[in-house]
């Protein structure tokens, strides 16, 4: 059996034992258990596609396998993975590992809870896995249609508004992909015969430069909107700002970065001349988009806020890199995913546990809490830290790899952009700073934080896994690297050729 | 001109005369009354083309059953003197302007064409042969409109029956 | 032609005939005066009926018959269609058209 | 070939003292993470001196040139083919010097702590934070490659922010450790631009390749302008930008003076020592480049002269007596910055460079020897501010003597340290430009006074009831003290000509007696002018300050630069930037979302009223619909 299956398998036999699950205990400690068992199926693919990587294999996708699903439209389920997918692979089971743990105390409808969450991520397996755009798409939606209820149902706040706006805009953008993929199905064999979904089939195809450049906007956009792409980011801080806490980590850490892996995966690599094209309108977008998100947070006195606005920042980076069209820069996009995934789910976990401890979220209604919650605040310095690119967290490595790859390009406008870009790490620098001095620093103002107590076990392997996370890639980056660039080959293959 | 225009021209003048009466009476009773002249100036007509059966069907059927029982209903739901409130204009003219568009244009549609003449068949046409074909199933035979008929009407006997029963609550 | 009476005399008394129901179906706000209006215009579609059957085609009957179901049916439905009036007097002690909108949305 | 493979252990021995400390710390006693760190920065201070050792005086030299080796090295990122980022220990002259003042000064304030901090509650997280900071200072200085030294760069700037940030319960302490990093920050980014420019052009991060005569920097310069300017120059000038963040250049330094919010040893470390010179440091490495730019050596020179003068004016008002050792330090960063920026390239061309590199070296002994002293003070009488103290000689003797031989240091008086460094300096200077060498000069005198003023303020002048008696503080800091002391006298007998040149070859020096001589008569005037004003309290100081006041006022509000700063974050930027994006965000962006959603909201509302319940409606539009329809098909639609 395709051990990638496994990824699918094993969320459903979690639900299944949920399901049958006495009390919220036993909820509790079937995810858990799941949830290790994935994380140690991905650390296995991890490190088996990198022995294998290393004994020659050289095939452009490993594991893959291929089921005839429905006939007639020649849609197949079609898996397999290449470095780029192993990466996330990884990043996705970190953090929703991380998360099973952080949402330890929900003890509202647990069940229905950790069922949602776990089957949301597996959708979120699904789709990096599956080769094959229906299956994709499938999974796609798999993994946004439980948002809705986990946000609505266990949120704060307005949380209906949340979950509805959130919803209704995700749910445009995969009717933009819906069209977009479409798009490519009806052109996947211009000489006539059957048309497929196969991703590596369409890739080596020539599609007519109108169509490129019709259904280009349609696949980047609509996958922009769930990565944050600027203007249709705002679903992110009111969807961020009322979700729960493993729910803020999982779709900040790794739906948005779905976001970012279709547009590389789908728009850029089967939409190559129009993506050259259309590049420029896009690059504007989200170096505004750095920029803007960097600046607007600094504004903010909620942390999710702050960290929603962040993400903006962070995640318009992705898109930036990927439309460089250079194997350093999207390099960078890819790191810069994982990096952010663990470290916006560090984050939200923090504040959800700050939120636990305080009742609010208002960083000037806090101050002094490194004094009664030193594991929790030295946690949040190092989230901050990391998310500030400081050397030695993974931050850093995305965000040079990114700039040094951006700058490589030979167009003035490119590396003015890239300027534009690099010159949000001030502003970063500024607002996370700001809450670290606000809310840890300083004297407790308010008696009651005298009774705060500091993190509980499962707290501290949450925190513990993704901090291990960011610090591992922080100060270990090449071999990351290089499992990312030997996946790269094949889409900078395509886009060099397009260009000539 | 001959006798059997004059009649047409008779009754299709006392049709349209008490057909608009019918529509803008204020008092609902009159409208009725209207309403049952326009019926037998139609049953006239039936004559006139030499359809006896037809004609008495409309008069028994029509005249007599049908306008009998909104008379009833009237009595039963609105007093005597009670005048009906008139329609508001926002109502009246839209519907004034609809209805004489319509009518123009079937009119205009109807004078354009010109329609075959054919040797009108004068003959009376016998009870006889009316009953064969109500009860024929072949060609030109009608038993099973007649059935459907019949048991339409059965259903609305007992629709109407249990639908104007006095509930008990 | 039928003895001096063009057919279409016939087909502009019943469309006039036709289009008065109309206008009373549209502006009548008592439910029995619809009613009424409605038998007008049934009683139009008959005289097409029969002035169709007896000028065009004088040998055959389903003009005839049509015009015999429809008052039939006209009856039927006078008969249903007054039962219900009264039901709904009954209930709201009006039988004015507009004030009988629960049903919306 | 010597293996120098051993020196990573230089760095990495303080990377391991801090996870040491940083995880399991808590499990022991305060006191054994300062014997931890104290005994791993003693390691490395052994190898750094026995790394110096066998450098300079046993494998470094072949053929009368100091070599430049590449002792360790590993890949840590690839970028592309050419531009990789490797991890490794390059040594030549200015590493291995300034292996030796790091650990050297680090080791002094390691064991200065162990008494200083004594009783402190994060007693360990101060220590774990100094190891890292010594950790990333040496990561810095050995740097192979120019990202590396960014890494390192950015690690020092983050340490120094936990140290400035070390009593965040104090406001002023968050707010200054905020400020610091962010105006560095800023300043990284300058350099990290310089960074891709230069990277971009041509092709390597390698200080090997980079500075090689033959080199892609070099040899082969790019030639492509950007407003009028060559791109080399923009890309150095944009990296000295970095280099001025981190060394407190002006209009960069408003940083410094609030980072003597930090625990003194920290001071003296990081913001006096090693850190702050790591900007001269940067432009030392890349000297090779910054000669064949002459205008970003200009900007170079005429920055840190602004600098030293500059901080010297305002240094003379202060009374926070840190602050004033602060404003000092930028001073005397500014007359390194100078002295680079006069100097050519090889032989008696590079006399800057050398003196530079002299004076950070012999300025690294007395500053930190001051900020010591003016920690013991601090210690003795809990103030830090100058009208606090007075007639402290006889309470703190061991005080009072190293101080002393500080001050003599600092303003230049043979046969101390900085009387060598300095002159050479201002020989420099004055071959290269008369200018720069006058403001050199003005600013000797101005070190001497308000040295002095310090001097005699704390330990002659008026003497304060104290509540208790003060006395000198405990073996453990007067130790570092004494050791500073002799490093201060006689750090300038160090042949540097010999050893820390522009070229790595060794050239002669002598002193140019027709520049020392004034040199030495400026200092002495500036320390009687000191001597008159503040050796007995009298009111010649409150006389100038009124005859003088819009200056006086000026200078002692530091030229109203960090209102300026204010004004430009909070107003500007918070207010004027950060906050319409927020509102923009929240009422055009995410009111256009919801704008839509309002629309489709509305507009099912006005097609939900067609829906009326009104039989009579729906016959109209259903017979106006059938007769339009009609009337289309049969006219129109022929």
């Amino acid at each position: 059996m395709n051990i990638l299956l496994l990824l699918i398998i094993i969320p459903i036999l979690t639900i299944i034992g949920i399901l049958f699950a006495r009390d919220n205990k036993h909820v509790r400690v079937i995810s858990a258990v799941g949830m290790t068992f994935q994380l140690i199926v991905s650390a296995i693919i991890i490190l088996w596609y990198l022995a294998e990587r290393n004994a020659g294999n050289t095939a452009e996708i490993l594991f893959a396998s291929n089921y005839v699903w429905y006939e007639t439209l020649n849609i197949h389920f079609y898996i397999g993975v290449d470095g780029v997918s192993v990466a996330m692979i990884g990043l996705t089971s970190i953090v929703i590992f991380a998360g099973i743990f952080a949402s330890w105390e929900v003890n509202d409808l647990p069940k229905e809870f950790f069922t949602s969450l776990i089957l949301l991520s597996g959708g979120v397996f699904g789709f990096f896995i599956s080769l094959d755009l229906f299956t994709m798409f499938l999974f796609y939606e798999i993994a946004v249609i439980p948002m809705y209820l986990l946000i609505g149902i266990w949120g704060s706040g307005p949380r209906q508004y949340s979950a509805m706006k959130l919803t209704l805009m995700l749910m445009g953008g995969s009717a933009l992909i819906l069209v977009g993929l479409l798009g490519l199905y009806f052109n996947s064999n211009p000489a006539g015969g059957p048309l497929t979904f196969d991703i590596l089939e369409i890739a080596k195809v020539q599609i007519p430069l109108n169509s490129q450049l019709f259904f280009f906007p349609f696949l980047f956009v609509g996958f922009g909107v769930l990565g944050a792409l600027f203007p249709f980011h705002t679903w992110s801080p009111d969807g961020h700002a009322s979700a729960p806490t493993a729910v803020s980590m999982l779709h900040a850490g790794v739906l948005m970065k779905l976001g970012g892996y279709g547009c590389y995966r789908v728009a850029v690599f089967l939409l190559p001349d129009a993506a050259h094209e259309m590049a420029w309108i896009f690059i504007i977008l989200t170096a505004i988009g750095v920029i803007y998100g960097a600046l607007g947070a600094i504004w903010q006195k909620d942390l999710k806020y702050i960290n929603a606005y962040s993400s903006v920042s962070h995640c318009a980076l992705v898109l930036f890199a990927i439309l460089m069209f250079n194997e350093t820069a999207m390099n960078g996009a890819i790191m810069q995913m994982i990096s952010h995934g663990i470290m916006t789910a560090l984050f939200f976990a923090l504040i959800g546990m700050i939120y636990g401890r305080t009742h609010t979220r208002y960083v000037n209604e806090m101050s002094g809490l490194m004094k009664v919650m030193p594991f929790l605040a030295v946690a949040y310095v190092i989230g901050g830290l990391a998310s500030l690119g400081l050397p030695g967290f993974s931050g850093f490595v995305a965000e040079m790899t990114i700039f040094v790859g951006a700058f490589m390009h030979p167009d003035t406008f490119h590396r003015v952009a890239t300027i534009i870009a690099a010159s949000s790490i001030v502003a970063t620098a500024v607002y996370i700073l700001r809450v670290v001095g606000m809310m840890l620093y300083g004297k407790i103002t308010n008696p009651e934080y005298e009774q705060i107590t500091d993190a509980k076990w499962y707290e501290r392997l949450s925190t513990a896994t993704l901090i291990f996370g960011i610090t591992a890639i922080g100060i270990a980056p090449l071999w990351l690297s290089n499992m990312i660039t030997a996946g790269l080959g094949p889409v900078i293959q395509k886009l060099l050729l397009s260009v000539n | 001109m001959t006798s059997n225009q004059i009649m047409f021209l008779l009754f299709s003048a006392v049709i349209v005369i008490f057909s608009i009466l019918t529509v803008t009476s204020r008092r609902i009773l009159r409208a009725a009354t209207y309403l049952l002249f326009v019926l037998v100036s139609t049953a006239g007509l039936y004559f006139l083309l030499r359809y006896n059966y037809l004609a008495a069907i409309q008069l028994i059927v029509y005249a007599g059953g049908i306008v009998v029982l909104i008379i009833f209903s009237i009595l039963l739901t609105s007093h005597i003197s009670e005048k009906l409130p008139t329609a508001s204009l926002l109502k009246k003219w839209p519907a004034l302007l609809v209805a004489l568009v319509g009518a123009a244009l079937c009119v205009t549609v109807i004078l354009q064409h010109n329609f075959p003449g054919s040797v009108g068949n004068t003959e009376l046409v016998s009870v006889t042969d009316i009953g064969n074909s109500l009860i024929n199933y072949g060609k030109y035979g009608y038993a099973l409109p007649f059935e459907v008929i019949s048991v339409l009407l059965l259903a609305a006997m007992i629709g109407a029956i249990v639908l104007a029963k006095k509930r008990k609550d | 032609m039928f003895e001096g009476v063009p057919l279409s005399w016939f087909l502009v008394l019943s469309t006039i005939m036709f289009f008065v129901g109309v206008y009373g179906f549209l502006v009548r706000k008592n439910l029995i005066t619809m009613l009424m209006s409605i038998e007008l215009i049934l009683n139009s579609v008959c005289i097409n009926f029969v002035a169709f059957n007896k000028i065009l085609y004088p040998d055959h009957m389903e003009g005839m018959f049509f015009t015999i179901f429809i008052i039939a049916v006209a009856a039927a439905e006078a008969s249903v269609a007054i039962a219900i009036i009264i039901n709904i007097y009954r209930r709201i002690v009006n039988i004015d058209v507009e004030k009988m909108n629960e049903m919306k949305y | 070939m010597f293996d120098f493979s051993y020196t990573i252990w230089i760095v990495l021995i303080p990377f391991f003292a801090f996870l040491l400390i940083g995880f399991l710390g808590h499990k022991f006693k305060p006191v054994v993470s300062g014997i931890v760190g104290s005994a791993g920065l003693f390691t490395s201070w052994i190898l750094s001196i026995f790394t110096a050792y066998k450098y300079f005086f046993d494998v470094g030299k072949i053929d009368g040139v100091y070599q430049q080796i590449i002792g360790y090295h590993t890949l840590w990122l690839r970028f592309s083919d050419t531009l990789y980022i490797d991890m490794g220990v390059f040594i030549d002259p200015i590493s291995v010097m300034m292996l030796i003042v790091v650990t050297t000064v680090s080791l002094m304030a390691h064991i200065y702590s162990t008494g200083y901090m004594k009783g402190e509650k994060g007693f360990m997280r101060f220590y774990a934070s100094l190891s890292l900071f010594t950790f990333a200072m040496l990561g810095l200085v050995v740097a192979t490659n120019i990202f590396q030294m960014y890494i390192f760069w950015e690690l020092v700037g983050v340490s120094s922010y936990l140290l400035i940030g070390f009593y965040y319960e104090r406001p002023s302490a968050v707010a200054a450790s905020k400020k610091a990093f962010i105006v560095t920050r800023f300043a990284d980014l300058g350099f990290l631009i310089g960074i891709l420019l230069l990277s971009y052009y041509t092709g390597t991060f390698d200080f090997l390749t980079l500075t090689s005569p033959t080199g892609p920097a070099i040899g082969t310069p790019p030639t492509a302008t950007f407003i009028g300017m060559s791109v080399m120059t923009w890309a150095m000038i944009l990296i000295f930008m970095g280099g001025a963040g981190k060394s407190a250049m002006f209009p960069l330094h408003i940083w410094l003076p609030d980072a003597m919010e930090g625990p003194t040893p920290v001071s003296a470390l990081i913001h006096a020592a090693t850190m702050v010179v790591a900007g001269v440091y940067l432009v030392a490495r890349m000297f090779p480049i910054y000669v064949t730019v002459p205008i970003a050596l200009q900007v170079v020179a005429w920055v840190g002269a602004f600098s030293s003068l500059f901080a010297a004016v305002i240094a003379c008002t202060q009374h926070d007596i840190k602050r004033v050792l602060a404003y000092s330090t930028m001073s005397q960063i500014g007359y390194m910055m100078c002295a680079l920026g006069v100097s050519g390239m090889g032989g008696h061309e590079g006399l800057g460079y050398m003196a530079s590199m002299f004076h950070l070296f012999t300025h690294a002994f007395f500053k930190a020897l001051l900020f010591l002293c003016a920690g013991a003070i601090i210690h003795a009488v809990h103030s830090n501010y100058m009208y606090d103290m007075g007639g402290l000689r006889k309470f703190l003797p061991i005080t009072h003597i190293t101080f002393l031989i500080a001050c003599l240091a600092i303003a230049g008086i043979p046969p101390f340290a900085g009387f060598y460094s300095k002159d050479e300096i201002l020989v420099a200077a004055y071959h290269h430009d008369t200018a720069l060498f006058a403001i050199e000069y003005i600013v000797a005198g101005l070190t001497a006074f308000y040295m002095f003023r310090l001097y005699f303020g704390i330990f002659w002048g008026k003497k304060q009831d104290y509540h208790h008696t003060p006395h000198d503080p405990p073996l453990s800091m007067t130790l570092p003290l004494i050791f500073l002391a002799f490093g201060a006298m006689f750090a300038g007998f160090v042949p540097f000509s010999a050893l820390v040149t522009s070229d790595r070859l060794a050239f002669d020096i002598h002193t140019e007696w027709i520049i020392a001589i004034p040199s030495i008569v400026i200092a002495i005037v500036g320390i009687g002018v000191a001597y008159m004003m503040y050796l007995k309290p009298t009111q010649i100081p409150a006389k100038i300050a009124r005859s003088m006041s819009g200056f006086y006022t000026a200078s002692y509000n530091k030229f109203y630069i960090d209102q300026l700063y204010l004004f430009i974050t909070k107003k500007i930027i918070f207010n004027n930037i950060s906050r319409p994006i927020a509102w923009f965000d929240r009422h055009i962006v995410d009111g256009s979302m919801n704008g839509i959603s309002y629309v489709t909201n509305q507009a099912s509302d006005k097609i939900k009223g067609f829906q009326s319940g009104q039989l009579q409606q729906y016959a109209m539009v259903f017979v106006s619909g059938v007769i339009a329809l009609a009337l289309v098909f049969i006219y129109l639609w022929t």
